[in-house]
């Protein structure tokens, strides 16, 4: 591949800026942060507690994605988020079909 | 040193097991011998390295693919005739239940994963590019990585067969009963490792292939006017990339648990054997909408030519693709319906397998409205493609039946599914790769297949398969199960089996003859100079068959769906053709044998694990990572083809414009 | 070009799936068990089969009419004066047609499917007030044993039960998992090591039903049959009396001698290890089946009180003895409504 | 310089625009950015159906040890927070990067490669621990399935510090090309990935774990 000449200066581009990282690295820490306090506290029922925990995860994945792995930017249409929704979707089906199917739900319902 | 032979001989060369086992030995002995003689005696080794194992070239990789699709076709194939055989009469002793296991097991395993798969790949390989526009695949080297990791898999998978014994525990392979305690050979890791290392191949072709498409169509191509085979990659594709790591995960579990002692589907110490059967459909669903669905793209293409009109619903034949793909991603519990997982779970996976019906069923009727005031010439590939309707029609129609739950209660396992899935896998998979075969085979090679012998072949196939696999569905309704080795006479299954067994003979007789067809038209097919043989639609058809080694001199711009077909209507054919002056040089990937040994090493790997030797197995591994390093740290994997060799290997094709 | 071809295959298909019918239509006898059900879970089962068939039978065989006319019509034969419209490929009207249909058929596929599948967890409706029997099935490399906790005794490969009562299968296996299958009696289910599943069949007519196990579980799968006995209630009274004196007990060394895999004949037992069946579950990882530990201990919620005499020598808890939770396992009884 | 040769594929014939970040601008490094996020979206099912089958499995300790009882608080806040801070340098290693500034884009890759480092000597330490205590993987399912899932992202974690090496070494070689952005671009994209896995792995198997 040929190396072009110039690309690595950037001759008269913008500065990319250091505060996108840092709001991203102190919000990430403050999600922790909420989740092991709430975790390891005990202020919640486990059921609530659960969702919760889930929800900052979920938050997390979308600081990481935006803040860190700019996945708003790119060359064309934003196929690459289409896939990592989708791909979303489906891990999220798997693991949460997959305790729904092999709890045995029903087992129980069966018999009433 | 005789007795130490001898217990090797046994355990391993299975010299004991009579005389297939001898034949098989002979047989790949003196094929080795020939291919070595063949070889050497036409000065052809360093052609073989140069030319094809260390080629990155879409075209070259796609012929290897689909050479291994047809031999991997002949095994499962021979397998299948030792199964009928065995069946055809009640209390056979032709094989014996250890052998009818392990031959059932490759039979399933093979078909699916080392002959549908590959065909795929093949048609992938050949077609997508030329259809784009574009010179190779995204990534070349990594293509060809997928290819010998297939090649290397197969090999290893096909090895067991005469060194340690094959797997016996069914293509689905669910524990305990693969399990150690009751499964303890070598057999069922070749199956665990061959699929691993087949599947990561797999995964990388899936993601290949969306970034080709996505990112390399010639200029003006817009998403809309991709031909449908490139649309069905694409669905393919998605599936793939979202399913392989299931399985991917499914074996790799298993393969702890027989090799480094972990409890995940153990029935001791808490393992829950059910979530392999969860995990393995999770891939084994969406797996068979992977074959079809390219299939699917062959149909398309082959209609729309056939008919000599244009495919008719075009968006509504993308918007079921992609629905098709989403929702075989939600239907994997639909077989395990007995599991008891309770009316819920059954009702929603029910529900969600018949939805799949709604947009294959629009597909259907849209290939019929597409022959529908058209002219359809009855070619090879059409003719195939005109007789996938009824029979996947039907077998979808059984496959609806399937899905309703309950009534699942009374089919499952028998030989209605069998019936079933032979329908589907058959008529939609095997009729579309060879429909597609034929179709493209000019683009590969040149020359047509020979018409006459083509069609004997279909009608042996064809009516084999109804003679075959019809009479299985009253099986089904008798209460014959599957995967039993034999049966009692008096269960009224005799003649429906016996019949059944002529099919499957007639079949290979079908089979015969396409290795014939292929043997005389090598000789004496009719050449295709124009690279235009069917007067077909799309942008391969404006090459030269076979095409240069870049594809196209220069990239062709796209303004429509059909390009190729809207240009000879208003004769602007001519555009297409290359001028000299605005050929550029070209640049192109360079060969490298660093994906043959890769492959090569994942082989070592995955035989040393099969025989629990860690040092071997390791020291695989460590010679994929040093592929790996070595890769990253390359630079030099380009060149450029000058101007005044494009320029001449155009003009001695006649196209320079 | 040749074209000949197309119709001849129609004629020959059509004469093949014509042939087929006949087949099945006059072959429903005995043999077609899957078509002949002998009892209420079958029937329903049957029902939903023949809907089923029917309803794709809708849309299927208008395609395969269409295909050949189609295919006859247009193909590509000098002198063929049918239109010819290169250009046409879009229609919404049409479109909407054969997206509407299948959408329709699915949608009264899938109600009457979710129907079905509900009512067949529940024992047969017609013999809602009769007491249901339970009989333990447990799947072995490669044989089938049947306890009788209400009745005490056990049997190896066949089972009798009475007529006109629902019977209550619960299904484990000591062994890879398999699938209890008596197509006559009803639709099948996995007997799984470390679970118990229940399956309610019933038989409304005396005679002997053909089961096999559905699920491959190695080299003697393909023995692995057994016939179900359904005859009258007195009969099968007779039966059990019969058992309980003539035959030998079914004891702990027994058991893991039937363990071992082998394939045998048919086999009776006076009585069984108390607790054998739920041992089985347990040894193997049942305790991990949320909903078998937490009310009752039994591993099917209901499987102890439904029926009266539950309590004898096939008593469900006694193999338990090493569970944790036994105090959990008292509170049985009030909480079942069941018939 | 010559002329921009024709590319591989016809798409964007090498056009280079620089309205985009660096690692985009050449059109044969924006598809492997794009092949890259396909791989990420696999491997991120890879770890969901391993995710699936601690779920399953979780409570079937058969008598040994439990989540809460080996799981220990101090060593895992520890390594999440190794973990989230080696992300965010990372972040400012392709920060450097756009910015062209290549000293400090190795000396990010540095500290992140230390921290790295610094979680995978926790997570061993931990796992040894286990061992020592008798929580096996082949002591129960449960057990299996903690260490496969922890295990399969700490050996990601270790390709992942490998792989960041090797673009070091070759960004000190070569200085920053359009195809070293992309290296340097793709091993971050990893790294962070692997960030957000492990904040799932905190969530699902270690606070949940305390709680369940
Ligand atoms: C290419 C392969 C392929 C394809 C395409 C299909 C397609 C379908 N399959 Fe099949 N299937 C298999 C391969 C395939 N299958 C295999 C290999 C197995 C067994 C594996 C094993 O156990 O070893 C299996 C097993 C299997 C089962 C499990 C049964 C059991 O184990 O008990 C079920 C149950 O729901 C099922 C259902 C379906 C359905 C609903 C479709 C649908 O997608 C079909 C859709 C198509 C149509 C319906 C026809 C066209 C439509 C119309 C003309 C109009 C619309 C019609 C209506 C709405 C009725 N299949
Ligand atoms: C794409 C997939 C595919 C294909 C094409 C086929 C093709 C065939 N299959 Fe296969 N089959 C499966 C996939 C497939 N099958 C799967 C997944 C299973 C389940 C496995 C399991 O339970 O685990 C299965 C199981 C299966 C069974 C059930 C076994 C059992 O449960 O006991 C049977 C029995 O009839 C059968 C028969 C056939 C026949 C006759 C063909 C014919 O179409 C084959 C036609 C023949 C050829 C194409 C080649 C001809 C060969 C020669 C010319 C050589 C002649 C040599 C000799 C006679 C030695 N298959
Ligand atoms: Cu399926």
């Amino acid at each position: 591949m040929a190396v072009h000449g110039g690309v690595t200066r950037e001759p008269g581009h913008k500065k990319h800026k250091a505060t996108q990282y840092i709001v991203g690295y102190l919000s990430s820490l403050i999600l922790t942060a909420i989740a092991f306090g709430l975790a390891l506290t005990h202020t919640m029922r486990v059921g609530p507690l659960i969702v919760v925990l889930t929800i900052l995860a979920g938050l997390q994945i979308v600081v990481q994605l935006y803040f860190f792995m700019h996945i708003t930017e790119g060359d064309g249409p934003p196929f690459h988020a289409l896939f990592l929704i989708l791909g979303l979707i489906f891990t999220f089906a798997i693991a949460l079909m997959s305790v729904w199917i092999m709890g045995f739900p029903a087992f129980m319902a069966q018999v009433s | 040193m005789p007795s130490g032979f001898m217990q090797f001989a046994d355990k391993y060369l299975m010299w004991k097991e009579g005389p297939m086992i001898w034949g098989s030995d002979v047989a790949i002995l003196l094929v080795s011998i020939g291919i070595v003689f063949v070889l050497t005696y036409f000065h052809k080794w360093k052609w073989l390295w140069r030319e094809w194992i260390t080629t990155v070239d879409h075209k070259k990789i796609g012929i290897m693919y689909l050479i291994c699709a047809l031999l991997m076709l002949f095994r499962g194939g021979a397998d299948a005739e030792l199964l009928r055989t065995q069946l055809a009469i009640p209390n056979n002793h032709f094989l014996s239940a250890e052998h009818y296991d392990q031959i059932f097991t490759t039979h399933g395993t093979i078909m699916i994963l080392f002959m549908a798969m590959p065909f795929i790949f093949a048609l992938f390989n050949i077609v997508v590019p030329l259809q784009i526009g574009a010179r190779d695949v995204a990534f070349p080297y990594l293509n060809a990585i997928s290819f010998w990791l297939f090649f290397f898999a197969a090999m290893l998978f096909n090895l067991s067969f005469v060194f340690g014994g094959s797997p016996d525990a069914s293509w689905v392979s669910y524990p305990p009963l693969s399990e150690l305690g009751f499964d303890p050979g070598p057999g069922e890791n070749y199956y665990l490792l061959a699929l691993q290392i087949t599947g990561i191949g797999s995964i990388a072709t899936g993601i290949n292939f969306l970034a080709t498409i996505f990112k390399m169509r010639a200029p003006g191509m817009k998403l809309m006017h991709m031909p449908l085979f490139t649309w069905s990659t694409v669905a393919a594709c998605v599936v793939i990339i979202f399913a392989f790591p299931a399985l991917a995960i499914a074996i790799a579990l298993l393969t702890l648990d027989r090799i480094f002692g972990t409890h995940f589907f153990t029935i001791l110490h808490g393992g829950n054997p059910m979530m392999f059967v969860n995990l393995f459909w999770v891939w084994g669903h969406p797996e068979v909408y992977i074959v079809v669905l390219p299939a699917f793209g062959v149909y398309s293409e082959v209609v729309a030519t056939f008919a000599r009109k244009r495919i008719f619903g075009y968006s509504s034949m993308v918007a079921s693709l992609m629905l098709i793909s989403v929702i075989s991603y939600f239907v994997w519990a639909h077989h395990f319906f007995t599991m008891g997982a309770g009316a819920d779970v059954n009702t929603f996976f029910a529900v969600a397998s018949m939805l799949v019906g709604i947009p294959t069923g629009v597909k259907v009727f849209n290939w019929l409205f597409t022959m529908y005031r058209g002219r359809i010439r009855m070619t090879l590939p059409m003719l195939w493609t005109i007789a996938f309707v009824p029979c996947f029609a039907i077998g979808g129609a059984t496959g609806i039946m399937l899905a309703a739950a309950p009534a699942d209660y009374q089919y499952h396992n028998s030989y209605f599914l069998i019936a079933h899935f032979h329908q589907v896998l058959i008529g939609g998979v095997v009729f579309g790769m060879l429909a597609g075969m034929y179709y493209w085979w000019p683009k590969m090679f040149g020359f047509k297949l020979d018409e006459r012998l083509g069609r004997w072949a279909f009608w042996f196939f064809n009516i084999g398969f109804y003679v075959c696999f019809m009479p299985q569905y009253a099986l089904g309704f008798m209460g014959m199960q599957r995967r039993m080795y034999t049966y009692p006479a008096d269960m009224g299954w005799n003649t429906l089996n016996l019949i059944s067994t002529i099919g499957a003979y007639i079949m290979a007789i079908g089979f015969v003859f396409i290795v014939i067809q292929v043997l005389y038209s090598v000789k004496y097919g009719e050449r295709d100079l124009t690279g235009d043989p069917w007067d077909g639609r799309t942008l391969e058809w404006s090459l030269p068959s076979p095409a240069p080694h870049y594809n196209f001199a220069v990239i062709p711009t796209v303004t429509s769906r059909d390009v190729w077909w809207e240009l000879k209507e208003q004769g602007r054919t001519d555009e297409l053709k290359p001028k000299a002056e605005d050929i550029k040089p070209i640049h192109m990937p360079k060969n490298s044998a660093r994906p043959f040994f890769m492959g090569l090493a994942f082989f070592v790997a995955g035989f040393g694990f099969v025989f629990d030797s860690m040092w071997l197995g390791f020291l695989g591994l460590a010679g994929v990572v040093a592929c790996l390093i070595a890769r990253a740290l390359e630079y030099n994997d380009d060149y450029h083809i000058p101007v005044h060799e494009v320029v001449e290997t155009e003009a001695t094709l006649g196209r320079l414009g | 070009m040749k074209t000949g071809h197309s119709p001849r295959r129609a004629k020959s298909l059509t004469f093949l799936s014509a042939a087929l019918l006949v087949l099945f239509a006059t072959g429903c006898g005995r043999q077609y068990m899957v078509l002949d059900p002998a009892g209420p879970v079958g029937r329903e089962e049957l029902h939903l089969i023949v809907m089923s068939a029917i309803l794709v039978g809708i849309v299927i065989i208008p395609v395969l009419i269409l295909l050949f006319y189609i295919v006859w019509r247009y193909r590509d034969k000098p002198g063929n004066t049918a239109p010819y419209t290169p250009k046409w490929s879009e229609s919404k009207g049409l479109e909407v047609v054969w997206w509407g249909i299948p959408i329709v058929i699915v949608g009264v596929l899938g109600a009457f499917t979710a129907k079905t599948t509900f009512a067949l967890t529940k024992p047969p409706a017609e013999s809602a007030d009769v007491t249901p029997i339970t009989i333990q099935v447990t799947s072995l490399d490669w044989k089938w044993l049947f306890q009788y906790p209400g009745q005490g005794i056990a049997t190896v490969n066949y089972a009798e039960i009475p007529t006109g009562v629902p019977i209550q299968f619960e299904l484990t296996s000591d062994a890879p998992m398999n699938s209890f299958w008596v197509p006559q009696l009803g639709g099948q289910e996995y007997t799984m090591p470390g679970m118990a599943m229940r399956l309610w069949l019933e038989a409304d007519k005396a005679g002997t039903y053909y089961g096999h196990g559905a699920n491959f579980t190695g080299a003697g799968f393909a023995h692995m049959d057994f016939n179900v006995i359904a005859t009258s209630d007195s009969n099968f009274e007779a039966w059990v009396k019969q058992v309980k004196a003539s035959s030998p007990a079914l004891t702990k060394a027994g058991y893991a001698q039937l363990k071992e895999p082998s394939v045998i004949g048919t086999k009776s037992y006076s009585s069984f290890p108390p607790g054998l069946f739920n041992g089985t579950i347990w040894a193997d990882g049942g305790q991990y089946m949320p909903n078998m530990m937490n009310q009752t201990g039994s591993p099917l919620k209901a499987g102890i009180h439904t029926n009266s005499t539950g309590v004898g020598s096939g008593d469900s808890m006694s193999g338990m003895s090493n569970m944790t939770n036994m105090s959990a396992m008292s509170a049985t009884g009030t909480s079942s409504s069941q018939k | 310089m010559m002329a921009m040769p024709d590319a591989i594929y016809g798409g964007h014939s090498g056009v280079t625009s620089s309205d985009k970040p660096l690692e985009y601008r050449d059109p044969n490094q924006s598809v492997k950015i794009l092949g890259f996020w396909l791989f990420l979206a696999t491997d991120m099912l890879l770890f969901g159906c391993l995710f699936a089958t601690y779920l399953v499995v979780r409570t079937h300790t058969d008598g040994g040890p439990t989540a809460r009882s080996i799981f220990d608080i101090p060593g895992f806040t520890l390594e999440t927070f190794f973990l989230l801070t080696s992300s965010f340098t990372g972040g400012l290693s392709t920060l450097a990067m756009r910015n062209g500034n290549k000293k400090a884009l190795v000396s990010w890759f540095a500290v992140t490669i230390a921290l790295g480092l610094a979680f995978i000597g926790l997570e061993v330490h931990e796992f040894i621990g286990d061992v020592a205590s008798g929580a096996t993987w082949e002591r129960s399912a449960f057990l299996s399935a903690f260490f496969t899932l922890v295990g399969t992202h700490g050996s990601h974690v270790t390709v992942g510090l490998v792989w960041m090496f090797l673009t070091l070494l070759q960004v000190a070689k070569r200085g920053i090309t359009p195809i070293t952005a992309r290296k340097v671009f793709v091993v971050n994209l990893y790294w962070h990935f692997l960030d957000v896995v492990w904040v799932f792995i905190f969530t699902v198997v270690y606070l949940s774990g305390r709680v369940m």
